[in-house]
């Protein structure tokens, strides 16, 4: 008699392995085999992910309490969220976070449009190929930080100047996994679409934005970040407001507890707007079937 | 040796110096300084002198004031030079410290650290002009008191111009954003970069007026940590001597020094590098450091004024045991003992 | 069925195709007609699919040359079933049309390859033979001049099989196109076609006409013949060519 | 009659379109349809893309040239190689470029790995996904200026600080890119390889790896990019050497002539490594049927 | 070929699956003894392929219940050649197989599959009935217990597919593995199999031995009744059930 693996299966087939069997099959039971090893892996809890971040306040806390960590240098949780208190009762932390995440959100929507439609343009085309992508890489190649003096001298020291920084920010990750993506598309399917005669533009809607979706998507996921991030540079010119603003401030002047402040509401912002990609993520790829989703 | 920094404080406990006992004039075998200090590296690189000092030395590129604060937090760091405002900052964010030097420049006004640029597009003829402009303004930085400063002497006050916060860690978004027409006015350090602005626009208009304000305070300034280690602390008040000796001869060997660091070291084209040097002016070291402390104080003060923090008494920023070590080496270095102080 | 004696839509003239050193059509000469249906028989990898690719001017891999005139309205039905994953299964039927009754005729076509009431599934959640017929719906609904079709039926059991050959036939009487249907099935063939065309060393090389009698004895006695000709052209000798040896 | 459409393929398919057909069919030429509209574009030309690039070039040099760029701010082309020459003659270009090289690949080499190998540890099980994926998420939300002093505290100020900044912002783009294309696998070969009884590193190196390459290859795409451009952040401290030392230099002394050669050697770098990264893409990725590859 | 009178090395019972609303499997019973053959047969979309991936453990999108024992080593056959696109043919039989000799017994599966010379040739450039033969090579390489397959022969010509069949009875012969075939070919069932089983209703709807006797024209009478039977329980009348009505 061979090896058999059994398995029972209940309701919800997902449930732990190891679960006993409700029937049980004496001959077979006497030499059972380990069930067959699933190497997908079931879908994951959906807060799951906070046990990292929070892992993370754990050891900041009791660094902070044993004296591991220099107080001034890393201010312990407590201090920080005091003096986050302090920043909402003064009113400073909510007021610039408004006018920060009006920037971001130009910056990301000017961004997003501009490095999807250059995307189809390069992507779709040779001649588009040609012109843009050799562009994108040279922009991309080049530090922004030294293109601040250009684009004040095109876009000035205004919000005009600062939305643009953003959305070039915001537009290299979109441009480069959507461009990427929609090359990726299978064979099979512009196969398809060709021989059922689609126009370009049907093609484009049906066939190459669904099919890019998924590369799009992580796109949007650097993008948002980039968009969040190119705060801290933009704010630096011509700003007195803002979350990049506040930081580089307490930057200067050494304030090491709002820098935290700041750096904790980055990492909360990052987390939630991840968050809200993932989401979309997760409504608008239903027909994926991928190993883990 | 200097990335220790709780485990080290805790050790120092025992053999600890005290602030105000002697310096101890031996350097006892195997201390190391980490000093940020490249200018003064470039000249005993230069002459030979660094293989006299009774010490081991870390050079760092490390300037500015933000950076030196970090660097000092981790313990990478145990002298910086910079400008007079970053050892107030230190202090306020609750890292004492103290300088050991101090440099002024001969002739304050005829050679100033920073001078203000005129975008060519604004109508400025001089600091009378300045109500209502559009004035680049970094604060935290000694480019924002040089503005506040200046603007109290026209009697103006923030209200009266408009400040764009525009910190300017290089030269070259002062300098665009003037010839851009984006802001009236920039303090922009003498030197190449203040060369180059009007040697490119100023035949469309742009123009370069002196501050009036004295802004040649540049110090040396170490954690108290730093001091309260023996060995440490005689390595100082050796390091202190041979800068003042630096200084003296940067100031005797312009075109030498031009040459070395500017061409060499910087980068610069050798025409750059002589203006360059011509306009930084002649060192003096203060062999006495009244002068120094009042000039502190009214610092210390508009800066708290500025940022709403405590003002404190400037003497805590000062370590007196160091006064007159640099001054006496410059000015033997300079050719015997002159009193430099007014 | 009725062929008309008209000019041929589909004109393939000494056709070769090749994958970098491997020849596999070496001068392939194909007439079909309007509303002529023919069924292309040969082994597996004998270059069926790389023909029909083709005719759809889809082989941008392959190297080759010869003539080939096709109608601009054709249809392919591939050999994989190809639904866009992103698209519910009546979106991909409907893909590429237009019109207020895409939907409409779109949900009745789905009808018919007997799948209604599964518009709104997506392709993953279709069974293979449901996959397959949902490709056949996609090319019927466009009413194709040429429809080119790669073993539609490879997955069906025999009950849905014979529906789909009523309705394919029901379908061409109506609209008359040519068809070319690659398949593996002798008897479906026979069933199906006016010509049954055989593919050998990256030729055309047989190709018999269906000529059965209406109804009778005949007929089956003629269905018989053939079968064991495209048999006998496939390399099956008597002996294998049916597990049943009542047929042999 | 109906619309035909003809064709007559000479030995390259991809020949342009239009090209007369050698043999006429009178009854069906006369009433020719439009061939079958391609929707998949053919191979773009390997040199292509130098397009773009070599038009930015044209119209800097023709702005120079009539003085719609303004030389004082954007130094004309010409200069810019003379200075590259100068820079050349004198050594600083290669020395400083040696060195920051050396940094970039150290960095690369350490991030990749970390990158890698979180990305599969986080992918492939539930505990690794739960404990690393916030965590990235957070790390990716802050400010890498913003980090610097804790880096400082942690690696001081000397090289491993710097290859350190370069590995860690190297790590995200791999990690994010990798993680989500492992993730992005389709089930069909999770299961096959279950039914196959792959041991889980055997799944790993032959379903895994592979099957995440082409979301690798992007991650590498935008490392070997980070990489670069971390060096004009970390080259700012304790540096007196490199190609972000020397643009930083520079700026300080507004010499934009040095600060564009600066620039336009970026531009090389990221378009040559970014080449390399293709070429490697093209290499591996030889089983994949896409819309352009 | 002759099941051993021994405890069955497959065993359901009262195998339930949904997916969503709809329930697929309700109640399925099974027993499978070692070296036994056994063919499933079903409409399309009956449950065959959800059955088969249950036996897998495969089914974690379903929902359901029932007792399901399986040797270890199975191995399957999906519907669709599943190939791993980034590996060469060899790479894609042997894969997960070690040993000094795992490429010799590879290369020795592709020929028996008549496809030598073609291990180093990527997935892509296969034809869909070559595909489909390296995934059954894939299978045998690797002498299972338990064989699932599901439509392995669907998409071959005839004469390949009598050459799978011989393969297939030789291989069984010497290994003995437990078999569990789905086909839509009737007549396929029963050439292979010990036992024929038709799903219906998410059911065992009939269990039927094939008692062939060896030779003669006897053998070809049950034959016939058989298929008679058979495609009774599909649902195909005797008036349908073949074009060729000198069968019928
Ligand atoms: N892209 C390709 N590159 C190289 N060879 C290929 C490619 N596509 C097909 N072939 C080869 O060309 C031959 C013909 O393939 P084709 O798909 O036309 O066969 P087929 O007659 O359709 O076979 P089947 O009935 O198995 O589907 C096969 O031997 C196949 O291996
Ligand atoms: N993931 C799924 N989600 C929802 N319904 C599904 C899913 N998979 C299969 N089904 C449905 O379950 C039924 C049985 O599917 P299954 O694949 O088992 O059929 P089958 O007998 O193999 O058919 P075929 O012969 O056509 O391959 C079908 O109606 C199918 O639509
Ligand atoms: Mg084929
Ligand atoms: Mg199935």
């Amino acid at each position: 008699m061979n090896a058999q693996s059994r398995t029972a299966l209940a309701t919800a087939l997902e449930l732990p392995r190891g679960v006993r069997e409700p029937l049980e099959l004496p001959a077979a039971a006497s030499k059972p085999a380990p069930a067959r090893r699933r190497l997908g892996i079931p879908a994951a809890d959906p807060l799951g992910w906070l046990l990292g971040p929070a892992l993370l306040v754990l050891v900041w806390t009791v660094g902070s309490m044993t004296g591991v960590i220099d107080a001034r240098i890393l201010p312990a949780p407590w201090v920080t969220v005091s003096t986050a208190i302090d920043l909402l009762r003064e009113g400073r932390l909510q007021a610039n976070l408004l006018i920060s995440a009006w920037r971001a959100a130009q910056g990301l929507a000017f961004g997003v449009a501009a490095g999807v439609i250059v995307a189809l343009i390069a992507g779709l085309s040779l001649s588009g190929g040609y012109v843009f992508d050799g562009l994108v890489q040279v922009k991309r190649s080049i530090p922004t930080l030294a293109l601040i003096p250009l684009v004040i001298l095109w876009f000035g020291i205004g919000e005009t100047m600062k939305v643009t920084v953003i959305a070039i920010s915001v537009f290299i990750p979109i441009y480069l996994n959507t461009h990427t993506a929609l090359r990726g598309i299978e064979t099979r399917y512009v196969e398809l679409a060709e021989t059922l005669g689609l126009s370009r533009w049907a093609f484009i809607r049906q066939v190459v934005l669904p099919g890019a979706l998924p590369g799009f998507l992580l796109g949007l996921r650097f993008a948002v970040m980039a968009a969040w991030l190119a705060l801290v540079v933009v704010e630096q010119l011509n700003a007195t407001s803002g979350i990049g603003y506040m930081i580089n401030l307490a930057r200067t002047y050494a304030q090491s507890d709002v820098i935290v402040v700041g750096l904790v509401v980055y990492a909360l912002l990052g987390l939630s707007s991840d968050l809200a990609v993932r989401t979309l993520e997760a409504r608008t790829l239903t027909w994926r079937r991928t190993f883990a989703k | 040796a200097t990335h220790e920094p709780a485990a080290k404080a805790a050790a120092l406990e025992a053999g600890q110096l005290a602030l105000d006992a002697p310096l101890p004039t031996r350097v006892p075998p195997g201390v190391t300084l980490a000093i940020g200090d490249p200018t003064t590296e470039q000249v005993l690189k230069h002459t030979g002198w660094i293989k006299d000092l009774p010490f081991q030395v870390k050079w760092a590129e490390i300037t500015g004031g933000p950076a030196v604060t970090e660097a000092f937090h981790a313990g990478a760091l145990d002298v910086g030079t910079v400008a007079n405002i970053p050892p107030i900052h230190a202090i306020w964010v609750g890292m004492p410290v103290k300088m050991i030097a101090v440099r002024f420049r001969q002739d304050p006004a005829d050679y100033p650290s920073f001078q203000l640029a005129i975008s060519p597009k604004a109508r400025i003829n001089s600091l009378k002009d300045l109500r209502g402009k559009r004035i680049a303004y970094s604060p935290g930085q000694v480019q924002g008191e040089i503005v506040q400063r200046v603007l109290q002497s026209q009697g103006l006050t923030a209200k009266d111009v408009t400040l764009i916060e525009l910190p300017s860690p290089t030269a070259d978004v002062y300098v665009n954003a003037l010839a851009g027409g984006q802001i009236d006015v920039a303090p922009i350090g003498s030197g190449a970069a203040l060369k180059r602005y009007l040697d490119r626009f100023g035949t469309d208009g742009a123009k370069v007026l002196k501050s009036g304000v004295r802004d040649d305070f540049v110090t040396m300034y170490v954690r108290e940590e730093t001091l309260k280690d023996p060995g440490k602390a005689a390595a100082l008040a050796a390091y202190v001597k041979v800068w003042g000796r630096a200084q003296a001869w940067i100031n005797s060997h312009p075109d030498e020094w031009a040459q070395v660091y500017y061409v060499g070291d910087q980068g610069l084209s050798p025409e750059d590098a002589r203006y360059v040097v011509q306009t930084n002016g002649k060192a003096e070291l203060p062999r006495d450091w009244t002068e120094a402390i009042a000039r502190q104080q009214g610092s210390v003060d508009l800066m708290a004024e500025a940022t709403g923090r405590k003002p404190f008494d400037a003497h805590r920023l000062f370590d007196r045991r160091f006064e007159t070590l640099s001054a006496d080496a410059f000015a033997e270095a300079e050719g015997g003992p002159k009193l430099a102080s007014r | 069925m009725s062929p008309a004696r008209a000019q041929p839509v589909v004109r393939v003239r000494n056709l070769t195709r090749r994958f970098t050193l491997k020849g596999v059509l070496n001068g392939v000469d194909l007439d079909i007609r309007k509303g002529e249906f023919v069924a292309l028989l040969g082994r597996s990898g004998c270059g069926k699919s790389t023909l029909l690719r083709a005719l759809a001017h889809l082989d941008h891999e392959a190297t080759g040359e010869g003539e080939i005139v096709v109608p601009a309205r054709l249809s392919v039905v591939f050999q994989d079933a190809r639904l866009l994953p992103w698209k519910r299964v009546l979106d991909n039927v409907i893909l590429g049309l237009d019109g207020v009754d895409a939907k409409a005729r779109g949900r009745q076509a789905l009808a018919e390859v007997e799948l209604p009431g599964r518009e709104a599934s997506w392709p993953y959640e279709l069974s293979g033979g449901e996959q397959q017929r949902v490709a056949l719906a996609r090319s019927l609904v466009r009413e194709p001049e040429l429809l080119l079709a790669d073993e539609p039926f490879g997955a069906l059991d025999a009950l849905t099989r014979i529906r789909m050959h009523v309705l394919l036939k029901r379908l061409s009487a109506v609209h008359n196109p040519a068809v070319l249907l690659v398949t593996h099935d002798v008897d479906e063939a026979i069933e199906l076609a006016d010509r049954v065309v055989v593919m050998d060393q990256g030729r055309i090389a047989a190709d018999i006409p269906v000529d059965l009698p209406a109804q009778g004895p005949e007929r089956s006695v003629r269905f018989t013949q053939l079968r064991r000709q495209l048999l006998g052209r496939l390399g099956v000798e008597d002996s294998l060519a049916h597990p049943d040896p009542a047929i042999a």
